[in-house]
């Protein structure tokens, strides 16, 4: 018999969830799409992962020595290393596929996160964060895009090239992949985007592994289906609706399955969107902001001067996620009634 | 001497008071824009505030708002029309923001809570110390975003004569986001940060 | 058959509930010392009326009533008082016990009871017998019952509501006494009819215990009582009044009010029991149904528990402990109370006694809020708990209370959720504590 | 020449007449729109800065006037203006608390890990009062300072820190007075004294001398030693517990040398080195 | 009454001073602004000239056209030779003004980009010289200028600022030539 | 459809595109100073929403009327802040008189809007570089206004988060709202000008 019990206030046991069990999943969760981009794009993407994965937990460290914490391997700043990495084009010249990742990571944890206090506090996506700022400070070796399997050869990614393809098109494709074959000299289907046979960011091509690291997580239940229903269902609908106005087919026209595939959105979807630090806190307000992340995305990546839109638009949507919360309430028990016994 | 030494540091307009913060954080991508906007605030406080404390007496007090700013505008005017006339590069960077001197709170506010109070000769040496407490946080504020944002720092720049020094490997691929909104406002945090800990440490 | 169920929040933890025991060897043994404290109710504690030396029988008043709101205490044991002395309760309160050994003769147990007829007794003497018995709200709070029993004059009740939900996990005391006891149960609702004159009587109980429903079905058929089982969805927090009584009836009790402000008493199923005994036996409240169990005890089971009996003798019963346990607990793992010693004994309130081992408690480091929402969507009240808990952290205490600190239960759903493992509830019982202190203050 | 004479002349007149209108509607406007204002609230706008920064979280100097003297809100909002408008100010309301003497907070109570029993082990929030709900709290001793420190996170002007032996103490040179710390301690250990205050009886049990000792090294025993050998020192002993009358002044430094458990401290000698 | 009299004065003091003053002070620097604007554009004129010359006092205003706002006749031997535009584009920060020359082929001289807000490191490109240089000598029905960019370079770039940039300072100069072949209308 | 796209394209450009607030560096004091809470935000949103699109139409009617013909461009600082000034004293005095309802929800801010750059910063812009119409000046004034309602609303939701969140001690209060606001300042560069130019051409 031990001297002394633990006491604790109740409720005495627990469902057995942590913050330690929620981040690692979903990096587990990430694993196969990690092993296909290093497969499609050679180890310069794997180097990529590996400096932006190390430098988040340098600066998490740092972070830590300064505000005398432990939170290193809570697993959230390596989350976010790899979400930065996933995110990363495969291929950068001279010595940016070292300063660009670094400089992602550091701002992601330094500013975004640290800065509010670490894990929970800040009220952007990390992650997202430190990407569309070296989107922003460096869009020259953030636009340079390798051809999936041959080293050294860039090309163009499927909503790029349909976008700067659209610009001076004058042949006869009425969807987006018709005219992505068209103007780039190339064959692919839809199986192909499925699969991720494509240029892109390093994380985003595959979305066939990128679903599954995303069923794993519902089963797990880390991720709601508040955000990503709304988020595809709203997308979808956009998409169908307007996107066949770029190719002269009308209304209710859209290349639902092109958009789907392509541009990150399934990474962004179900890893990105879903952060829980980020997302409002109510089921109300995660149908209100995963919506607004879908018609977002939609304006970026449809009329925006950027192929995609889906990192801007959730950390647009992350400005307003205060707000959404204050106006999102629960009923309190016994309060309707009180209420209207006083009226 | 404290008339001047307080609006340097322990007043600073920029970080101890918060105030003139849209000139301070729009022109200062680039140092050299920053010693202008300094230099035009400087001026235009110094002599608003002589004059309005020259006036102080006569200035009925149900219009000496709109009386201050007349005084105020006139002198943004006179700097604006130099400037676009002696410096036109300037003039163009600065662009808005030297008629928005107008409306820097700092000036009205210098104007309200000293100048209206105190005699010419404190007026402008208060005049002086905040026109330089500004300067010097615009100065600080711009080194930083231009050796981020551009890797360089430029500390002159009229028609063929511009004096700046490149900083090599950062020139090439600068951070830009420093020179864009969202960086001014990040380093101003930081800035603002780091004054308060130094003034609760100087208590 | 669509269960019923309260609309919001709710969580569902492991059931663990372990309701095998014998008939046959349903009583514990008999204490030799008995440590009954004095204050085994909400209210006033009672007064004592013994001394260091005296002599009691069985079932002797050794704490009277100090007020309205308070309840009488008697010695389950006969003996001597050999000590009067403060005891810390699990609930945290010091309050005076006495503690008796164990001497001279058991007058009434082991005997056969006279079953005495109480169909003569009027309401108003009825409600006496309960209140001289000691009979308190064995569900947990430990509300005088009495008390509970006074309408208002002219009141009309609407709906008596027996409470039989046990949602806690582990626990299963209840469900044995329902399947032991239906025929008393009835009885004990037939006199609380008498006193109530309520126009219906549900009892609700969760899915899992549909067994003892069908059984109480056929009985109260049998006994030709009008009231109906209801079985409602296995959630926790089901059987908590507000959450209970929304589910039957649909009604909300408004936030700050009792149950009778929509027309609801709502008695526990073991304060029913104990009301029969009160009637029938003229037994006061000295024992009750207690389920010993977690991972670290060895032969975990329910037992009929004389008050008074200390926790290491009623688990040395149950074999001792088959490993070293994290934790002890009075009540259910969700709003039960952990204790420092082994030598608390089992009081009226006591519905549980566990010894869970590391593995079931399952506690980890806490760390930062996660924003996830679980706490919102467990929580059947309606809160934003990770607010709560950041505003009273900032000593916002007021805030919280307008965002609602004072409607919170306790009842843990929010924590036992927490992917931080915030120590959600303690927090807001802190809160709460800090907030009547500066009224009282004012 | 003469163009340039004329525009000048246009813009003497166009602008002039300009001032002249608007000051005249501005006059007119507030005669005939005036409305009665307190004068004390007009009186205050005249001693604010007038920067109408919007530091104080009022809008403006004349928001933040009307809420001093309509809402009673506290007078020391304005950062621009500093310690000297803060006086001004007080000057002006006659708010100034008189001549009382300036009381601090001081923790009476000493016990830490080498000195104090625990009961049992707890896992929780580190919180003084969320520690109190269970079995108010962990130490054996029920009157002692918890030592989770809910009193340094109230402080406005972070007065209170661990000393080097890790007990919670006050710094009287920063303490404002505001009581914020007694009102958030679960114990009540968080006393006021003067700030003249030379000792302290460092402890706040109430219990019998024997079992203070065996729960607590360093607990008043209410030996009644000050009060017997010292009966000019003003010391009570009241509910086994000493106290120090401060109305009466005397050397009491003997006091706390004769005191058996040396409770009887200097309230502020831990704080030198700040 | 008396009151408002007198504060309307006293402002119109206040005012007219300051009139006076800024009066005096524009009376100075107006023709120093005047004299660098002049400055400014003699220059960028003189740029765009291979031979020839224009004038700078001749600009011509064109109304409702959503290119070409104004244009400068260039004279060599008092013949017209070709023509100095003045261009509005639309690019990623919003409107540009170029300045264009074009013989009377429609061909295209020199163009300079003049105000912008694009972003720098990308748009801003276009201020540099080689970049309008791909543009230099194209304007013919034979020789289009170019209006897309993969026009101009092997591989196609991912759309980002510049090539909006891009194709707002190609559609201009594409227009400026339409402009002058169609016979300045 | 036409004039249609024009109104959208002015609200979408004021509001979002070139948020005063956010890339253009305007208005900056009263942002940073009046965000703690939302109900001051709303306020001093709507206050300052009013008080822009008054003065975008006077200092519209000033330069056009009176500063033009007369050759006395130069004058524009001097005369449009006297407007502005008088204009935001008008409108206290006024309102404070007629609806002291109003001037409890509006009037404690108007005081902060003489100094509030963004206003004589629109009215620069709009009749000065943009050279719009009389209705158009209005318009972006108005959508101006709208477009600081916005910023400074979001920004105080997030404030309040961030009051009670555990941001470490020498960053709490201006120094995060900077910084928060330069990461808000940062997400709005997604709305560039090509998005307003592909939506309403």
């Amino acid at each position: 018999m031990k001297d002394k019990l633990v006491i604790t206030s109740s409720p005495q046991f627990h469902n057995g969830d942590s913050t330690l069990t929620v981040m690692w999943s979903v990096s587990i969760a990430l694993l196969p799409a990690v092993i296909w981009g290093v497969i499609m794009f050679g180890l310069s993407a794997l180097w990529i992962m590996v400096v932006s994965v190390l430098s988040a937990l340098l600066a998490e460290y740092l972070l830590n020595r300064v505000y005398n914490k432990s939170t290193l391997w809570d697993g959230s700043a390596f989350l976010t290393g790899l979400l930065i990495g996933l995110n990363m084009p495969p291929d950068m010249p001279g010595l940016a596929w070292i300063y660009v990742p670094l400089g992602a990571s550091f701002f992601a944890i330094l500013i975004v996160k640290g800065a509010f206090g670490g894990l929970g506090n800040n009220w952007m996506n990390p992650a997202l964060g430190g990407r569309v700022f070296v989107f922003f400070s460096w869009t020259n070796h953030m636009t340079v895009w390798e051809k999936p399997l041959v080293d050294g050869v860039t090309g163009a990614t499927p909503l790029g090239g349909v976008k700067s393809g659209l610009l001076g098109y004058s042949g006869s494709a009425s969807n987006p992949l018709d005219l992505l074959n068209d103007v780039t000299n190339s064959n692919l289907t839809y199986l192909d985007l499925f699969i991720g046979k494509i240029g892109g960011s390093i994380g985003e091509i595959s979305a066939l592994l990128l679903i599954l690291g995303a069923i794993f997580l519902i089963i797990k239940k880390i991720i709601r289906w508040e955000i990503y229903v709304p988020y595809l269902v709203v997308f979808i609908l956009l998409v169908w609706c307007f996107d066949g106005n770029r190719f002269g087919t009308g209304l209710f026209t859209g290349d639902i399955l092109f958009h789907l595939f392509t541009g990150g959105l399934i990474l962004g979807v179900f890893f990105m969107a879903t952060d829980m630090v980020t997302s409002p806190i109510t089921a109300k307000g995660m149908l209100i902001y995963g919506a607004g992340c879908g018609f977002l995305t939609f304006l970026f990546r449809v009329y925006g001067a950027n192929p995609e839109g889906v990192s801007l638009a959730i950390i647009v949507m992350n400005i307003i996620v205060p707000l959404i919360n204050r106006y999102t309430k629960p009923q309190l028990f016994g309060h309707a009634k009180l209420e209207a016994a006083n009226e | 001497m404290k008339v001047f030494t307080k609006g340097v540091f322990r007043e600073n307009p920029v970080f101890a008071i918060v105030l003139g913060l849209c000139p301070a954080l729009a022109v200062t991508s680039m140092v050299w824009n920053a010693i202008g906007m300094g230099f035009g605030v400087i001026f235009v406080l110094v002599c608003s505030n002589l004059f309005i404390s020259l006036l102080r007496n006569y200035i009925p007090d149900e219009v000496h708002i709109p009386a201050y700013i007349v005084v105020i505008a006139s002198f943004v005017t006179v700097v604006e029309l130099l400037m676009k006339a002696y410096l036109p590069s300037l003039a163009a960077s600065l662009g808005i923001f030297i008629p928005l001197i107008v409306v820097n709170c700092v000036i009205l506010g210098r104007a309200e809570a000293f100048a209206s109070k105190n005699g010419p000769l404190d007026s402008v040496l208060d005049g002086l110390g905040m026109g330089l407490g500004f300067t010097l946080a615009l100065i600080a504020i711009s080194l930083v975003r231009e050796v981020l944002g551009a890797g360089q720092i430029t500390l002159f720049e009229q028609g063929e004569t511009l004096v700046r020094i490149k900083l090599g490997a950062l020139n090439d691929n600068p951070i830009r986001v420093f020179a864009f909104p969202a960086g001014a406002l990040i380093v101003m945090g930081y800035f603002k940060s780091l004054f308060d800990n130094i003034m609760k440490r100087s208590k | 058959m669509k269960l019923k169920s309260f609309p919001k929040g709710g969580i569902h933890p492991p059931h663990r509930k372990n309701s095998s025991y014998s008939p046959d060897d349903l009583n514990a043994s008999l204490p030799s010392i008995a440590t009954i404290p004095l204050s085994q109710h909400i209210g006033a504690p009672s007064k004592c009326i013994v001394k260091v030396g005296d002599t009691v029988n069985e079932e002797d008043l050794i704490g009277e009533a100090s007020g309205f709101v308070s309840s009488n205490i008697h010695t389950s044991i006969p003996g001597e008082v050999i000590e009067i002395k403060d005891l810390f309760l699990p609930n945290g309160r010091v309050c005076p016990a006495v503690v008796i050994e164990t001497k001279g003769e058991f007058s009434r147990i082991g005997k056969s009871l006279e079953i005495y007829p109480w169909d003569d007794i009027e309401k108003e003497k009825l409600i006496e017998i309960i209140k001289d018995s000691g009979i308190v709200g064995l569900g947990g709070a430990t509300f005088p019952t009495h008390v509970k029993l006074t309408l208002p004059e002219g009141f009309e009740l609407e709906n008596l509501i027996i409470n039989a939900a046990e949602c806690e996990p582990y626990l299963s005391s209840d469900h044995v006494l329902m399947l032991e006891f239906s025929r008393e149960i009835t009885t004990g609702l037939k006199i609380l009819k008498k006193i109530l004159e309520p126009k219906n009587i549900y009892v609700g109980m969760e899915v899992n215990k549909k067994d003892a429903g069908d059984l109480l079905t056929k009985t109260f058929k049998e006994e030709n009582l009008d009231a109906s089982v209801v079985l409602l969805k296995n959630k926790y927090p089901q059987g908590a009044e507000k959450n209970l009584i929304k589910a039957i009836i649909g009604k909300e009790i408004p936030s700050g009010k009792l149950p009778l402000s929509v027309g609801v008493i709502n008695v526990n199923v073991s304060t029913v029991y104990a009301i029969y005994e009160a009637v029938c036996l003229k037994r006061p409240l000295v024992e009750r149904f207690v389920t010993v169990g977690g991972g670290a005890v060895k032969n975990p089971g329910v037992y009929r528990v004389r008050v008074g009996t200390s926790v290491r003798s009623l688990i040395e019963e149950c074999g001792g402990f088959t490993e070293e346990p994290e934790k002890v607990i009075f009540g259910g793992p969700m709003m039960g109370f952990t204790v420092f010693d082994l030598d608390v004994p089992v009081t009226k309130g006591t519905s549980g006694i566990l010894a869970l081992t590391k593995k079931e408690v399952n506690s980890a480091r806490t760390t930062n809020c996660l924003k996830c929402g679980r706490c919102v969507d467990g929580c059947p009240m309606g809160l934003v708990p990770s607010k709560l808990f950041k505003l009273i952290d900032h000593n916002l205490c007021d805030e919280a209370v307008e965002n609602g600190l004072n409607d919170c239960v306790e009842c843990g759903s929010c924590a036992y959720n927490c992917p931080a493992h915030l120590f959600l509830v303690q927090q807001f019982r802190a809160g709460k504590s800090i907030v009547r202190r500066s009224k009282g203050a004012k | 020449m003469g163009s340039i004479i004329l525009g000048i002349f246009i813009a003497i007149i166009s602008i002039g007449l300009l001032g002249a209108i608007l000051g005249a509607v501005l006059s007119l406007a507030s005669e005939k729109l005036k409305v009665e204002e307190d004068l004390r609230v007009k009186e205050l706008e005249q001693i604010l800065p007038q920067y109408n920064c919007g530091a104080c979280g009022f809008s403006g100097c004349s928001g933040y006037a009307n809420a001093v003297i309509n809402e009673g809100e506290a007078i020391n909002k304005c950062t621009p203006g500093g310690p000297e408008l803060l006086e001004s100010i007080s000057k002006l309301l006659g708010v100034e608390a008189g001549n009382l003497e300036k009381m601090v907070a001081q923790v009476h109570c000493r016990g830490g890990e080498k000195s104090s029993v625990d009961q049992y082990k707890y896992s929780g929030i580190s919180d003084c009062n969320a520690k109190y709900q269970l079995y108010s709290g962990d130490k054996l001793c029920k009157f002692g300072c918890l030592g989770d420190g809910s009193c340094i996170k109230v402080c406005p002007v972070n007065a209170i820190s661990y000393d080097e032996e890790n007990l919670v103490w006050v710094d009287k040179e920063k303490c404002v007075g505001c009581e914020k710390c007694v009102d958030i301690c679960p114990t009540n250990v968080m006393k006021m004294i003067p700030y003249s205050a030379d000792y302290i009886v460092a402890c706040s049990s109430q219990e019998k001398g024997k079992v203070v000792k065996s729960k607590c090294s360093v607990g008043c025993i209410a030996c009644s030693i000050c009060v017997k050998k010292f009966p000019e020192a003003g010391f009570v002993v009241d509910k086994n517990l000493s106290s120090v009358d401060y109305t009466i002044k005397s050397d009491r430094a003997p006091v706390s040398e004769a005191c058996p458990v040396k409770c009887i401290i200097h309230p502020y000698k831990e704080t030198k080195d700040n | 009454m008396n009151k408002t009299i007198n504060m309307a004065i006293k402002l119109l003091v206040i005012c007219s001073a300051a009139a006076f003053v800024l009066g005096v002070v524009n009376s100075l620097t107006a023709p120093e602004i005047k004299k660098l604007e002049e400055e400014a554009k003699v220059k960028v004129l003189g740029e765009l000239l291979v031979k020839g010359k224009a004038d700078p006092a001749k600009e011509i205003f064109v109304e409702n056209n959503e290119y070409v706002s104004s244009y400068f006749e260039i004279v060599d031997n008092g013949t017209v030779i070709g023509d100095i535009l003045y261009l509005k584009a639309k690019g990623y920060g919003g409107m540009m003004t170029l300045m264009a020359s074009y013989d009377s082929n429609g061909d295209l001289i020199g163009s300079v980009l003049m105000n912008n807000s694009e972003t720098p490191g990308f748009g801003k490109k276009a201020e540099k010289p080689d970049y309008m240089n791909k543009f230099k000598g194209r304007g013919s029905d034979s020789n289009p200028l170019p209006l897309f960019k993969y026009q101009v370079e092997e591989e196609i770039d991912t759309v980002t600022g510049a090539t909006i940039t891009f194709m707002g300072v190609s559609s201009a100069l594409k227009k400026g030539s339409d402009f002058v072949k169609g016979g300045l209308k | 459809m036409g004039v249609f796209a024009e109104i959208i394209g002015i609200l979408v450009t004021y509001v979002l595109v070139s948020n005063v607030i956010l890339t253009q560096f305007l208005g900056l004091c009263p942002f940073i100073g009046v965000s703690k809470n939302s109900e001051s935000a709303i306020g001093m949103g709507f206050a300052v929403t009013f008080v822009m699109t008054l003065a975008t139409m006077f200092t519209w009617m000033l330069y056009n009327w009176l500063l033009v013909p007369a050759g006395l461009e130069f004058l524009k600082v001097i005369s449009f802040i006297l407007v502005i000034a008088s204009l935001v004293q008008f409108v206290e005095m006024f309102v404070k008189k007629n609806s002291p309802a109003l001037y409890r929800a509006l009037g404690i801010y108007l005081p902060l809007i003489t100094t509030n750059c963004a206003v004589m910063g629109i009215a620069l812009l709009v009749v000065e570089v943009e050279k719009m119409s009389l209705f158009n000046s209005v318009l972006a004034g108005f959508s101006a206004g709208i477009g600081f309602l916005v910023a400074i609303l979001l920004m105080s939701a997030i404030r309040e988060q961030l009051e009670i969140e555990f941001v470490p001690k020498g960053l709490k209060g201006a120094p995060i709202a900077f910084i928060s606001a330069g990461l808000m300042a940062m997400a709005f560069m997604a709305f560039d000008k090509a998005l307003l130019m592909n939506l309403v051409g």
